[in-house]
């Protein structure tokens, strides 16, 4: 017997998109190769490397621990959608690009949409606050110093540009 | 991974011992046992649903009593395959009648445990087995003390063919889905054995909600 | 010239890509496209005999396409992988099986593989393959394979794969006539590189053109391109391998071919069709490759002044099941255990044992942690029984300035004599002792201990070998659009190649930065190539690229003298423009797309530029368009190959506070002093240190593998095996430089990549001895396990050791 | 590792859920699933049905009255740990909720669904044992009330039938004169605890009059111990070791990968000593006594 499928209706980066997937489908693999949206990385399937972060309505999820069928009433926001409309870096892509907060960039998308959320709640973090909020992702690469001058440094940014 | 333990059963060891060795009984004794086939002398092909909570599995596997002395031990060797990952098990079992009337069985097990639930708690795996023979030796015992009802029920699937003829399959009664039900089917196979936990995660159950 | 980008903190070029999240990894490519999935099956089993594979039930599985086990394989597909690197003294070498043949020797070994229409399909179908297996018991740890109760090989006994000696003078003799002697019995566990991304390979097979394309997330794309055309029978010519942006290595991706690297491939051309393989997190822990794995004894004879007189090592290495990378992780061992020390007399044998466990292969350091772990507590035990400084002892030891290059008598990895070609480890050490504040720690201690406060100060040399050849080549081509193309062919994790590489070439060839794109690991592009690892790529590959971009513009100027008639010597590149120096306006000079344009006589022109090239407008009547001795084309390219490795070395101190009541280990400062010859990007370098820097304090206080007796893998998620978040690094480290050239590249550098790792399990094991008086001996530690040691070592004050004055 | 099939229903009312749930003896319910999914993908479960109850309404509230903090099965543990009402009245679950996982887990995690899932290394299952909480289930058949102490049967197991949902729990205010704290350790930041202890101690003037306190990661289920006599005469060093021996006989500390029985045990004594002089401390300085 084949699996059922069903007819989900996903809001990602502003953009509505109807796609069949069978219920079991994982958000991460929806978005990845259901909707081709690559930037959205998987680096463990059981909720605690942070490379799969999204942010659901605002809130940085795991997209590896939902269900694509349980987003369907929400607003997904995904690395790709950080970018300006014009093309150029935001603010917390930028402060990384200067601050070299990345090298292999598996994980980046993870810390991105993280703490893009978490300078909207906390637009001037300290040092201590900034590495708080990117506590909760791994990285293998860059030994984390880089990181919390991105979020310090994209702060800033945000500001200046304001 | 070892497991040691031991039961008491209000019967006589000589009816606790044909007990143990009658197929219908095993069906319907083992915890979450679904499926009982004589594969040879003392050796069965089995299905058994095993879990706790959310972490549950189909296990398909064989088992084989061997060393048999009659009253006095027995040999225990039994491995499962399922989802979650595998067991292998030799468990040496030993009866003794204390005093006429009540049979004490003690069991002392070695397990491998593999597969994705091989990286759960040995704690975890431990704690919950002797918990499951505990109930094991219950349903033995409810199975001795009311023989009459037993092999109908059980041997109803494919002829009244005497028990442990090859290729006789047996398959154990509905059981009532209750969450009482639930916390206690787990694997415990032969007399006073026990299928050493494998059907519940402990490191790997845990987040948070 | 143009402003020298060598030595720039210059912003990495592809982090345009990746913080847009445009990369293209493994898993990307061709994502959402017509692409067949494939998913293995694993054994569950440390050690057993497989009796039958039942497949039918897979057959039925809706969206299947096919199922092998060994019996499908033929011909080379079915004998077991290539071993890398055969070695005289590795007699009993053993490699595995695409899909395991027979017998399974660790839990994680391929058994079976499933091509379905979609990962999760795959699955389903290798949940109902139903294997028997007849159980054999399982060898774990250094400990069984040497007592070998049981063999992990039948025909392999004592489950010894190689056993080797090295050494220099008499170290025995030495030592026995040393007026001091020491024991030391020391063990590191396992732990493993594990990149944020795991393992993954999509093949295509193209039936027109019958060529296979396959893209690896490896370490060296012309090593798996070279398995792949033996093992599948194709030519050379007909296979591509294309390294995608790989989510990091740190060596673990530098084995090969793995069983899907073959597999894959294998059945992308018997389907017609674009299949790919993404291992999953507990697939990477139980069926990569892990490493660290030792136990070693050291007797050591010295001096009054702590000299080294003679020492003798002897060490078991933990192999794994199989040896696909031969001895190359204990050979460094054994080598660069020495350091940056020159003992009188030493010796040093290991054997390499079978375990029933994941094999081993490089991980970042590849046995450098482990010899610098045994050096350095060495060290520090001279000076515990002298009572000496810990700084003064091993300067006493140190290879001076001036006796470089220094041949310790040794055979290094790469089969050549182990010597260093430069070094300044005198004055490191001081800048080391600056940066941690060596000489006021004790004041600090006294202060700490008044609060009730329990601190230590540790340290930690090491010396490493690094651009190990044998080669790496490179190839410039300066397009009439002017743009500069590069590619080498060994691959990137992370590194910045792109960036450094481009600030080489800009800065021989006068280009603007931007102008120059630079490709990896395309056998397309650069068929020719060796791959990353040991911290070789800014060594070999930067090189390459220097000389073959100095070759481009020889004929840059060559073309461009002839043009602006004026000689060679009188032109410089600016901007991208050649010119007579001195004379920047515009008349007398010709930008490089032109120049391009002029080196290919042409017969039919494309563009208004190309016009001035064509037959009827150039060249000398009377000469042919192309000379004799010369081709059509701007292109330069060469390769670097080194009589031997160039040698990096560097120095790391830590101060820690132990928790009285609960053994927690807390890092208040950590510092680095690194010598790496000249810095092509120091913003890169940096960033290698930093990421070094955090898996030795993983490897020193977090990360082990926990195997049961059984074999099985206990903690194979990221839920358990505890790789450092943010908050378990040190907050800041202190990195302070030295640039002591190299005398044997072009550019005096040296690699840098490893540097970060090498010496933590060391310097965290001197500084918790330091704080607790408490020896320790086996790394990494948890506060369980100081707490413990507490528990077997009744309180007694902390050696005092005569800090120097 | 991607999880089995099974039938997905997102049902829009309560009963609809609950006929879900009782119509499939094999269904699980999905709320936060940060404990549940990681278990499907690696297919140590592999429930047929799955009754995912986001969509319900008015299951996200967390309210607080003069009994205590009522907590709806889809409040997430953010927005408990967020709400101020809960702060005030009753601290310890603010406390502890600081320990939960990372703040992206406790983005979608909720505070019920980690109570259910019965874990006991987990912060939740141990505060509202020690605080005496309840949980409200409903399922076709009717609605009950879990006193918590009713509440854990086993390791990962619950005293929920199979076709009950968890709708709400509630912990009982801070009483008069009482003062809490928290604490635990973690080999990582964010990791499961090797031990944590709550404690609630209830003081007149400078005496105890009551101490209560709960382990997590040291036995099978959460462990409530009342310490009220060791603290009677005086809350002195040798009192507070005197309080985490008698924890000791009722705990039983294992050895696993990352920590031994007898560190754990070490752990239960010295953290019940700080938690219980934090807890003093606090409980004296909210009924204004000079700590």
């Amino acid at each position: 017997m084949s699996e059922e499928l069903l007819d989900v209706r996903l809001t990602v980066n502003g953009v509505a998109h109807e796609i069949r997937v069978p219920a079991r489908r994982l958000l991460s693999d929806a978005l990845r190769h259901d909707l081709g949206l690559t930037g959205t990385h998987v680096g463990c399937e059981h909720g605690v490397c942070g490379a799969c972060t999204v942010l659901v309505d605002g809130r940085p999820v795991r997209s590896c621990l939902m269900f694509v069928a349980s987003a369907v009433d929400s607003e997904i926001t995904t690395v790709e959608g950080l970018t300006e409309t014009d093309g150029s870096l935001g603010p917390v892509q930028q402060a990384f690009a200067e601050c070299h907060g990345l090298q292999c960039g598996f994980c980046t998308p993870g810390f991105l949409t993280t703490i893009t959320a978490g300078l909207r709640d906390n637009p001037e973090p300290t040092e201590a606050e900034a590495r708080d909020m990117v506590a909760g992702n791994l990285c293998r690469c860059t030994g984390y110093a880089n990181i919390v001058k991105s979020v310090l440094r994209a702060s800033q940014i945000a500001q200046e540009r304001a | 991974m070892k497991i040691t333990g031991e039961n008491t059963i209000a019967y006589p060891v000589s009816q606790v011992w044909d007990a143990l060795l009658d197929p219908a009984v095993l069906v319907r004794t083992i915890p979450g046992c679904e499926r009982l086939e004589a594969t040879g002398e003392h050796t069965y092909a089995m299905t058994v649903t095993a879990g706790v909570a959310t972490i549950r599995g189909t296990y398909d596997g064989t088992c084989s009593l061997s060393d048999l002395k009659e009253h006095a031990s027995l040999v225990m060797r039994l491995q499962g395959a399922g989802a979650p990952g595998t067991i292998d098990a030799t468990v040496h079992v030993s009866f003794a009648e204390p005093e006429p009337g009540t049979t004490r069985v003690a069991y002392d097990a070695d397990a491998v445990v593999g597969g994705m639930v091989g990286g759960v708690g040995q704690r975890m795996l431990g704690s919950v087995s002797k918990r499951m023979a505990g109930e094991f030796f219950d349903n033995v015992a409810a199975a001795i003390g009311a023989p009459a009802a037993a092999p109908a029920a059980a041997a109803a699937v494919s002829g009244a063919a005497p028990s442990g003829e090859i290729g006789q399959v047996y398959t154990a009664p509905a059981r009532p889905a209750s969450g009482q039900q639930d916390f206690l089917t787990g694997v415990a196979v032969g007399a006073g054995l026990v299928l050493l936990g494998v059907i519940f995660g402990g490191l790997f159950g845990r987040r948070r909600g | 010239m143009s402003t020298k980008m060598f030595g720039e903190r210059v912003q990495r070029v592809e982090d345009q890509r990746f913080l847009r999240g445009q990369g293209r990894y493994v898993d990307d490519v061709l994502a959402g496209r017509d692409v067949l999935h494939a998913a293995v099956l694993r054994s569950p089993h440390a050690h057993a005999r497989i009796v039958d594979i039942d497949v039918s039930d897979v057959l039925d599985v809706e969206g299947v396409h096919l199922v092998w086990t060994h019996d499908d394989l033929t011909g080379p597909m079915a004998e077991p992988l290539p071993l890398l690197i055969p070695h005289p003294d590795l007699t009993h070498g053993r490699t595995q099986y695409a899909l395991a043949k027979d017998e399974v020797n660790y839990v994680g070994e391929a058994i079976a593989f499933v091509v379905a229409d979609d990962r999760y399909l795959a699955e389903d179908a290798v949940s109902r393959i139903r294997v028997e297996y007849d159980f054999l018991p399982a060898v774990v740890g250094v400990e069984a394979a040497r007592a070998a109760e049981h063999l992990v090989h039948d025909d392999v006994p004592g489950n010894l794969a190689a056993r080797q000696t090295q050494q220099n003078g008499d170290a025995r003799a030495a030592i026995d006539a040393a007026p001091h002697t020491l024991s030391l019995d020391l063990t590191i566990e396992r732990s493993a590189s594990m990149p944020m991304e795991g393992r993954g390979t999509v093949a295509r097979w193209d039936p027109d053109t019958s060529r296979l394309t396959v893209w690896s997330s490896t370490q060296t794309s012309t090593g798996v391109r070279a398995a792949l055309a033996a093992k599948l029978g194709l030519d050379l010519g007909q296979v591509d391998v294309v390294t995608p942006d790989v989510g990091g290595g740190f060596g673990v991706k530098i084995n090969h071919p793995w069983p899907e690297e073959l597999l894959v491939p294998h059945a992308a051309r018997t389907l017609g069709r674009v299949v790919r393989f993404t291992e999953d997190r507990r697939e990477h822990f139980i069926s990569s490759a892990h490493e660290r794995g030792q136990i070693h004894h050291v007797d050591v004879g010295f001096d009054d002044d702590g000299r080294v007189l003679g020492l003798e090592v002897r060490f078991w290495h933990d192999n794994g099941a199989y040896t696909p990378y031969g001895l190359i992780v204990p050979i460094i061992t054994s080598t660069q255990l020495l350091g940056p020390y020159k003992p009188g007399a030493y010796k040093v044998t290991f054997d390499s044992l079978y375990t029933n466990t994941v094999m081993v292969t490089p991980y970042r350091g590849a046995g450098r942690p482990q010899g610098c772990f045994v050096m350095e507590r060495t060290m520090d035990a001279i000076a515990a029984a002298l009572g000496k400084d810990r700084t003064e002892v091993r300067a006493v030891n140190f290879i001076q300035p001036d006796e470089f290059p220094y041949d310790h008598g040794l055979i290094f990895q790469d089969g050549r004599e182990y010597e260093y070609d430069s070094g300044d480890y005198p004055a490191s050490l001081q800048k080391l002792k600056d940066l941690i504040g060596w000489d006021e720690f004790p004041a600090f201690r006294e202060e700490m201990a008044r609060e009730g406060r329990r601190v230590g100060i540790g340290l930690g040399c090491y010396v490493e070998g690094t651009g190990v050849g044998p080669y790496e080549g490179a190839h410039v081509h300066i397009e009439t659009s002017g743009k500069v193309k590069v590619a080498t062919g060994l691959t990137t994790q992370g590194q910045g190649h792109a960036t450094v590489f481009a600030q080489i070439a800009a800065d021989v060839l006068g280009v603007p930065f931007d102008r120059v794109e630079v490709v990896t690991g395309d056998t397309r592009r650069m068929p020719y190539a060796v791959g990353t690892f040991a911290s070789r790529a800014a060594v070999m590959s930067g090189s390459a690229v220097h000389l073959a971009a100095l070759r481009a513009r020889e004929k840059v100027l060559r073309i461009a003298a002839e043009a602006l008639e004026a000689s060679e010597d009188d032109l410089e590149i600016v901007e991208g423009v050649v010119s007579v120096k001195g004379t920047p306006d515009s008349a007398a000079s010709i930008d490089l797309g032109t120049v391009a344009v002029l080196s290919n006589p042409l017969r039919y022109a494309f563009d208004e530029a190309s016009k001035a090239a064509t037959q009827f407008s150039v060249g000398d009547p009377g000469k042919p368009p192309v000379a004799e001795d010369d081709e059509p084309g701007l292109e330069g390219r060469d390769f670097y190959s080194p009589q031997r490795s160039t040698f990096a070395s560097g120095m790391h101190a830590v101060i820690v506070e132990t928790d009285p009541e609960t053994a927690e280990i807390k890092i208040l400062k950590y510092a680095v002093v690194h010598d790496c010859g000249r810095l092509i990007n120091p913003m890169i370098v940096e960033g290698q240190i930093q990421g070094g820097v955090a898996q030795g304090v993983g490897g020193a206080l977090y990360e082990r593998m926990a195997y049961d007796e059984n074999g099985q893998l206990l903690n194979a998620s990221f839920m358990d095996f505890l790789m450092p978040y943010v908050t378990e690094v040190p907050e800041h480290i202190d990195i302070d430089h030295l640039e002591t050239p190299s005398p044997l590249n072009p550019l005096g550098i040296k690699g840098a990549g490893e540097a970060g790792v090498i010496p933590s399990a060391a310097v965290f094991a001197s500084a918790i001895e330091d704080a607790e008086g408490l020896p320790i001996t086996a790394m990494p530690i948890s506060p369980s396990e100081l707490f413990a040691l507490r528990q077997a070592h009744p309180p007694v004050e902390p050696v005092e050791t005569k800090e120097s004055s | 590792m991607k999880p089995a099939p099974f039938t997905f229903v997102r049902p829009q009312g309560l009963q609809h859920a609950l006929e879900a749930l009782a119509a499939d003896p094999g269904a699980k319910v999905l709320a936060g699933g940060q404990s549940l999914v990681p278990l499907l993908s690696m297919r140590l479960a592999s429930p047929s049905t799955l009754v995912d109850i986001n969509g319900l309404p008015d299951l996200d509230h967390v309210r607080v009255d003069a009994d205590g903090v009522h907590v709806g099965a889809l409040a997430r543990h953010a927005d408990v740990l967020a709400s101020p009402g809960v702060r005030r009245v009753q601290p310890l679950v603010s406390l502890a909720l600081e320990h939960v996982a990372h703040a992206t887990i406790r983005n979608r995690g909720t505070t019920v669904g980690s109570i259910v899932h019965a874990d006991a290394a987990a912060e939740m299952p141990m505060v509202i044992s020690l605080l005496g909480g309840s949980v409200e289930v409903a399922s076709v058949s009717g609605r009950r009330t879990i006193p918590a102490a009713d509440l854990f049967a086993g390791p990962m197991e619950s005293t929920l039938h199979h076709d009950e949902i968890a709708l709400g729990a509630t912990f009982p205010a801070l009483g008069p004169g009482e003062g809490v704290a928290f604490e635990e350790i973690a080999r990582r930041h964010g990791d499961y605890a090797l031990a944590g202890v709550g404690a609630v101690v209830g003081v007149d003037g400078d005496g105890v009059t009551s101490a209560r306190l709960g382990y997590l990661s040291v036995s099978d289920v959460p462990t409530v111990v009342d310490v009220t006599r060791c603290l009677a005469a005086a809350v002195d060093a040798e009192a507070l070791a005197e309080a985490g021996a008698v924890a000791l006989e009722h705990v039983d500390p294992a050895d696993d990968v990352h920590a031994s029985a007898a560190y754990r045990a070490q752990l239960v004594r010295v953290l019940t000593a700080r938690v219980l002089r934090a807890a003093y401390d606090d409980a004296r300085s909210r009924a204004g006594v000079a700590v």
